[in-house]
């Protein structure tokens, strides 16, 4: 497999590199720009302020937006530009702020969607139920009930997802980003709304996500839980970067503690 | 909710079946567009119909049996109208079919009453209906080509030679388009302009105006909708002042009261029932005529059209051949493809084998339209 | 081709378009408090004729006009509480097949209540064969009737949703129903009311329109299709772009006549609708930024 | 045999029953409205795939309907005897492709073989809904609902204004489709009973299709589509492409019924086109509950069936009307499904809520 021996051999190179990107809405500066890569196998946190951009910089970076300028490296190639659907296929998952999750299917279902890209069966053949879409449909099955399994949900794989509790639904979502088999995942705010035990073992399923060989960017409000899972912080403020570096190096910056934490002082 | 439905479902299934269980009428099926975009020609052709059953029933019925008239709504719609004829033939067993009003569903149902081997006698004007004859189809309007021979013969006598012809985009409208085009030579006619209008048409000022612009010596619009009445005003407004001839699809005073001031003078051919009480006393029809008339108005309290007159004449035509033929369909047809003299509203009826329409061009008087009513082109 | 002709093509495009601008404006008026199109527009035109048409052998003209306007209104009143009003959170979809459901009952309606005959208002000044002669061209002064309520809708409108609080309540709840019910604006009460003025719109250019183009039960969709295209052609929610884009459209129709046969008319008609939805849905008259708030 | 074929296997057995019972009680004419109501069931099954699944709706369907109806009539009552001469006639005949026979008239016709106009059809509608959709697809809701309706009158107009397409009165005396085994498919009595079992054949087959279609790779992806289009696409889901093949191919289902229209009863007229019909359709997908193939093939079936035999009367459209209001009002997910009888397989609800609250939107709305 030439392929596969390629990007190993990428693998000392950044697997995400972000260069210079600008976003703006109307006035204001959503996004702006930012740089900084993600190495390989690494875990990084993006915090920042609410308002600060970081759900518009995955937004950038997973295609749903399109930046203004700069331009976004996947795996050493551009990835800016392309849309949403190329972008999952490159192997970039992701979840979201507030959980979306396809209502009306059942958990299992969902993530079986998440399987869309490592399965080939169109409609001819979904149609006529061609024997190698039953073999490739029971390997999906087997493979989502595998995540499942993984993320602790496996007793209600067949319950409609939208009725579940929120913090299953997360579940649900990150199981559905895992089935894309994706090399970079994005996690926007997954402690959000979770209670302390959820968190804790969330922290647990982050590290044993990268231990699979997945790339993480996450977003978080909950600075325990970052700094304790990160490799690298970036810290954003009104859309600019601020600082980037290890958990100890930011929490000393003091343009970090001025504008980020000495907010939450204040607040806290 | 579903439970309800299921009940009114079984209530009407149960109803048709009660029908069926009475004694043996002679059973006459009728499918007209009683509304929709043909409701012009089929409401008043159904409620006709439904008059003529009623009256004959009260004297005692055809050769001594009742008779059942199954009203179908088609719509205007073919694939309905072809559902409905199945029914009526299949299960109900009709006699004979009347109707369809419009030339596109009759064409629908030629063959397949023709290979039933049921009477369909049509109420609509094209003449592909009845040509190439099938034995079992016939009509009785009047045919377009001798409205457009009327037509034509009345602008020779006027001098009349570059024409310009608008029509609808309906079955009426085409057939007679093309009858018009088709006989032009003959008279020495030159059609310089040809225009289709939608059926919906609101304002045909344009159409007019591109008219006027070819300078011709007359305008013929074919058409059965209520556009007929918007060309006479939308002309009159451009101040475009050549003759206007109809075709018998004016026959409705409905459209010469919309037209108002801008209906004066319009020619067109037409049955006599339009004019009833202005024949002369010796004329053949006017009795018929103007008992149907007197008939209609009192009993629906609106004037009469011809479209009406072609149901009527569908039904006097198929009455009279039961009279002669008894009970048996067979027999029944051969009566109705040989009835001669037979007085209707479109004409006097003469059918032969060959001929399944059986009027001639005498059946068209030339109208024209003075102080908001019809009368005779020829007393003018 | 002359310039006498030319003016007269000009005339009568704008006698069609006049009538596809006024039924335009009608659309707008729901859309502009609700963001839904009320598919059954064109029975509120038609519902206006047929109710004027009945009253006037009974009273003077204008008083007829006024009634029909004051009973449609009502209709369409009636209409949005009993099939609109009390759904909670509806579907764009429930909404599109509600209103067409509403279209379909009311032209039902009218057949059983009136007939299958076509009718018509008089001429609301002269006669049937009145017209005015304009540098050698003729047009029925019933166009500028047409124009005029065009006209004066277009202004009284802008001013309604421009001015008064009432008409600013209902632009309000369009961009944000949650933001103007927590404002204290009574939501359900705003799009009620915006059912009432279009529907009282509608009868009103059912009146004016009726004596040009004729009424009968079934004239309502034609003329709702028209007058969508021009709404659309115009920008949803634009009455003055409405009116350009009805007087453009009814004169693109005029001189198509003169060139090809008239039966591609409406199909050149309908193909504009396409082509604008497909690649400028928010209009001709509107900068793209302003559209590109709206969602397609 | 496996549950999931239960239902295929009692509507196959439902059918077989009902021939019978019409056989014994001498009632066989009501299959005729069985046959028009199975071919009108054949637009709509497709019709619910892309309304129910995709949400997208669509008031053009009735267009490709007509598509396939006068592709069919157009290709075998035109008599190429005078064309004969003519290369690709001349190839078509020596293919084996024209009948030659007289028509009940006594004139001598050549056409085409109705399985070359009927794969004609098929393409033609494929080709011209994929045109069509390319651009209309990006459109939502209204915009959506009045593009395809233009597209649909578009499509009326010109049948009505072509004199080749026979303008108002339609094409008719369009000859049976024949099939293997000598049998025509036609509305001739004699070939009635197995009229029936063909048109019902198709429906079941087709039903097949769409239930493995539901249930398969593009079917899941389409209903994530519908669940939540962002993060379809954000899970690699193509999401402009599957709407459009699902458009095109609702499409195709569509000029297929209209195909076998046309043969059955002899013609097609233009109205067959029209806006109403669309409305129709529309109207069944919605009693049948959007996303149920079985709600919508219910539904088609029965209100079909009393409006071709006349039931409603002069009431018909207004029936229409009065049906798609009460059910958007009372239970806008479908009848069925408000009496607690939509079970479509062991779990319950997996097919997607035809009105999902857009919780997109209210979320938008809350932060904007």
């Amino acid at each position: 497999m030439p392929s596969r021996f390629l990007r190993k051999s990428r693998c000392s190179v950044a697997l995400l590199e972000v260069n210079d990107l600008f976003r703006s809405f109307g006035g204001l500066r959503a996004v702006d720009q930012v740089s900084f890569t993600v190495p390989n196998g690494m875990i990084k946190g993006i915090i920042g302020p609410n308002g600060a951009g970081k759900t518009t910089l995955f937004n950038l970076i997973a295609g749903s937006l399109v930046a203004e300028s700069g331009t976004i490296f996947f795996d050493g190639r551009p990835v800016s530009g392309l849309p949403p659907h190329r972008i999952a296929a490159r192997g970039i998952a992701r979840t979201y702020q507030n959980v979306k999750i396809f209502r009306q299917m059942t958990v299992l279902e969902n993530v079986m969607v998440g399987c869309h890209q490592r399965s080939r069966g169109g409609f001819l053949a979904g149609m006529l139920r061609l024997p190698f879409t039953v073999r490739e449909e029971r390997r999906v099955r087997a493979r989502s009930l595998e995540l499942l399994e993984m993320l602790g949900l496996p007793e209600v794989a067949d319950q409609d997802a939208s009725a579940l509790a929120f913090g299953r639904q997360r579940s649900v979502e990150l199981a559905r980003a895992l089935a894309l088999e994706p090399r970079l995942i994005l996690l926007d705010e997954p402690a959000a709304g979770l209670n302390i035990r959820e968190t804790v073992q969330l922290a647990q399923t982050v590290r044993s996500i990268r231990d699979l060989g997945i790339t993480v960017l996450i977003v978080e409000h909950d600075m325990s839980l970052i700094m304790d899972i990160s490799d690298e912080i970036v810290v954003l403020d009104f859309g600019r970067k601020i600082a980037e570096g290890t958990a100890q190096q930011v929490r000393r910056d003091p343009e970090v503690i001025r504008v980020y934490l000495g907010d939450e002082d204040a607040e806290g | 909710m579903f439970s309800r439905a299921l009940v009114v479902v079984l209530a009407a299934v149960v109803g048709l079946v009660s029908c069926a269980q009475q004694e043996e009428p002679i059973k006459v099926g009728a499918i007209f567009s009683v509304t929709g975009p043909a409701s012009f020609l089929g409401a008043p052709a159904a409620r006709t119909a439904q008059m003529m059953v009623d009256s004959v029933n009260a004297a005692g019925g055809i050769a001594g049996r009742q008779v059942r008239l199954l009203l179908r709504d088609s719509v205007a719609d073919p694939q309905r109208a072809i559902s409905f004829a199945r029914q009526l033939i299949e299960e109900e067993e009709v006699f004979a079919i009347i109707g369809p009003s419009t030339s596109g569903e009759s064409m629908q149902l030629k063959s397949l009453c023709n290979d039933a081997q049921t009477i369909l006698i049509s109420c609509a004007a094209a003449e592909t209906i009845v040509d190439p004859v099938a034995p079992y189809v016939f009509k009785t309007p009047q045919k377009d080509s001798d409205a457009v021979r009327r037509i034509y013969e009345t602008m020779n006598d006027l001098g009349i030679q570059r024409i310009g012809v608008t029509a609808s985009n309906t079955g009426f409208g085409a057939a007679g388009r093309a009858q018009l085009e088709t006989l032009a030579p003959e008279y020495g006619i030159d059609i310089a302009i040809a225009e289709v209008y939608d059926r919906a048409a609101t304002d045909l000022t344009a159409v007019v105006t591109k008219i006027r612009a070819e300078n011709v010596e007359a305008v013929v619009n074919w058409s059965i909708e209520p556009a007929q009445s918007i060309i006479p005003r939308n002309m009159r407004q451009i101040a475009f002042d050549v003759p206007l001839f109809q075709s018998h699809g004016f026959g409705n005073i409905q459209y010469v009261r919309e037209a108002g001031e801008a209906a004066e003078g319009i020619i067109f051919p037409a049955g006599r029932l339009l004019v009833a009480d202005l024949l002369p006393d010796d004329h053949p029809q006017k009795e018929v005529l103007q008992k149907y008339k007197a008939d209609y108005e009192t009993r629906f309290n609106e004037e009469v059209s011809t479209f009406g007159g072609h149901a009527y004449d569908a039904l006097a035509l198929l009455f009279n051949a039961i009279e002669v033929a008894g009970g048996d369909r067979e027999a029944t047809r051969d009566a109705l493809q040989n009835t001669t003299g037979l007085v209707g509203t479109a004409g006097i009826f003469n059918l032969s084998p060959t001929d399944h329409n059986g009027l001639d061009k005498d059946a068209f008087a030339m109208l024209t339209v003075r102080d908001g009513a019809f009368v005779l082109y020829e007393q003018e | 081709m002359s310039s006498e002709l030319i003016i007269q093509y000009i005339l009568s495009g704008v006698t069609s378009g006049s009538v596809y601008a006024i039924v335009a404006i009608g659309f707008n008026i729901i859309y502009n408090t609700t963001g839904i199109i009320n598919f059954a527009q064109g029975e509120f035109v038609m519902l206006g004729g047929m109710i004027a048409i009945s009253l006037v052998p009974f009273m003077p003209l204008p008083m007829a006009v006024a009634l029909a306007v004051v009973i449609t209104a009502a209709v369409g009143a009636l209409a949005q509480i009993a099939f609109i009003r009390w759904l909670k959170r509806p579907h764009v979809l429930q909404l599109i097949i509600i209103t067409i459901g509403l279209s379909i009952l009311l032209r039902e309606a009218a057949l059983h209540i009136w007939d299958e005959k076509v009718r018509s208002l008089p001429y609301f000044t002269g006669t049937v064969v009145t017209s005015v002669r304009i540098f050698g061209a003729y047009v029925s002064p019933q166009v500028f009737w047409v124009l005029g309520v065009c006209g004066a809708a277009v202004v009284l409108l802008s001013l309604f949703f421009g001015r008064t609080l009432i008409g600013q309540a209902m632009r309000a709840c369009s961009a944000d129903p949650l933001a103007a019910t927590l404002c204290g604006i009574n939501q359900k009460n705003m799009v009620t009311l915006s059912f009432v003025i279009s529907a009282a719109l509608g009868a009103l250019a059912g009146c004016v329109v009726s004596p040009i183009t004729q009424t009968h039960y079934e004239c309502g969709t034609p003329l709702a299709i028209k007058g969508f295209t021009v709404a659309i052609v115009g920008g949803l929610g634009n009455s003055t772009g409405a009116v350009a884009a009805g007087l453009l459209l009814g004169i693109i129709e005029a001189f198509s006549i003169s060139i090809m046969p008239m039966a591609y008319k409406d199909i050149i008609a309908i193909s504009i609708l396409l082509a604008v939805l497909s690649y400028r849905p928010t209009g001709l008259f509107v900068r793209r930024e302003v559209g590109a708030l709206k969602e397609f | 045999m496996s549950r999931e074929w239960v239902p295929f296997g009692a509507l196959a057995a439902t059918v077989i029953l009902i021939q019978l019972v019409t056989m014994f009680t001498n009632t066989q004419y009501y299959l005729t409205q069985l046959i028009m109501a199975a071919l009108y069931s054949i637009v709509v099954i497709g019709l619910c795939l892309l309304m129910g699944y995709a949400g997208q709706i669509s008031l053009g369907h009735a267009g490709f309907f007509a598509i396939g109806g006068y592709t069919a009539a157009v290709g075998t009552t035109l008599n190429l005897l005078p064309h004969r001469d003519h290369v690709l006639v001349r190839m078509a005949e020596r293919a084996g492709l024209t009948i030659q026979t007289t028509n009940s008239w006594g004139v001598d016709i050549l056409y085409f073989s109705p399985w070359i106009t009927l794969l004609a059809a098929l393409l033609l509608s494929g080709v011209i809904s994929l045109l069509i959709g390319i651009p209309v697809l990006r459109l939502r809701g209204h915009y959506l609902a009045m593009a395809t309706l233009g597209f649909g009158a578009i499509i009326y107009y010109i049948l009505l204004g072509s004199r080749f397409l026979g303008e108002a009165d339609g094409i008719y005396d369009v000859p049976g489709f024949g099939l293997p085994g000598g049998f025509t498919f036609d509305g001739a009595r004699n070939n009635r009973v197995l009229s029936y079992y063909f048109v019902w054949a198709l429906v079941i087959g087709l039903m097949v299709l769409m239930h493995n279609l539901v249930n398969s790779r593009p079917g899941r992806a389409l209903r994530a589509i519908h669940g939540n289009e962002p993060a379809a696409m954000a899970m690699g889901v193509d999401t402009a492409r599957y709407k459009l093949s699902l458009f095109v191919l609702s499409a195709v289902c569509a000029a297929l019924g209209g195909v076998f229209m046309a043969h059955y009863n002899g013609g097609m007229g233009p109205t067959e086109a029209g806006t109403l019909k669309a409305v129709r359709y529309v109207a069944i997908v919605a009693v049948g509950g959007m996303a149920s193939l079985w709600g919508t093939l219910g539904a088609s079936v029965v209100l079909n069936f009393l409006s071709l035999r006349g039931y409603f009367g002069s009431l018909d459209d207004a029936v229409f009307g009065v049906v798609l209001i009460t059910v958007m009002l009372v239970a806008p997910d479908g009848i069925l499904r408000r009496l607690g009888m939509y079970t479509l397989r062991r779990n319950r609800d997996t097919a997607p809520d035809a009105f999902p609250v857009s919780a997109e939107k209210q979320v938008q709305r809350g932060t904007a």
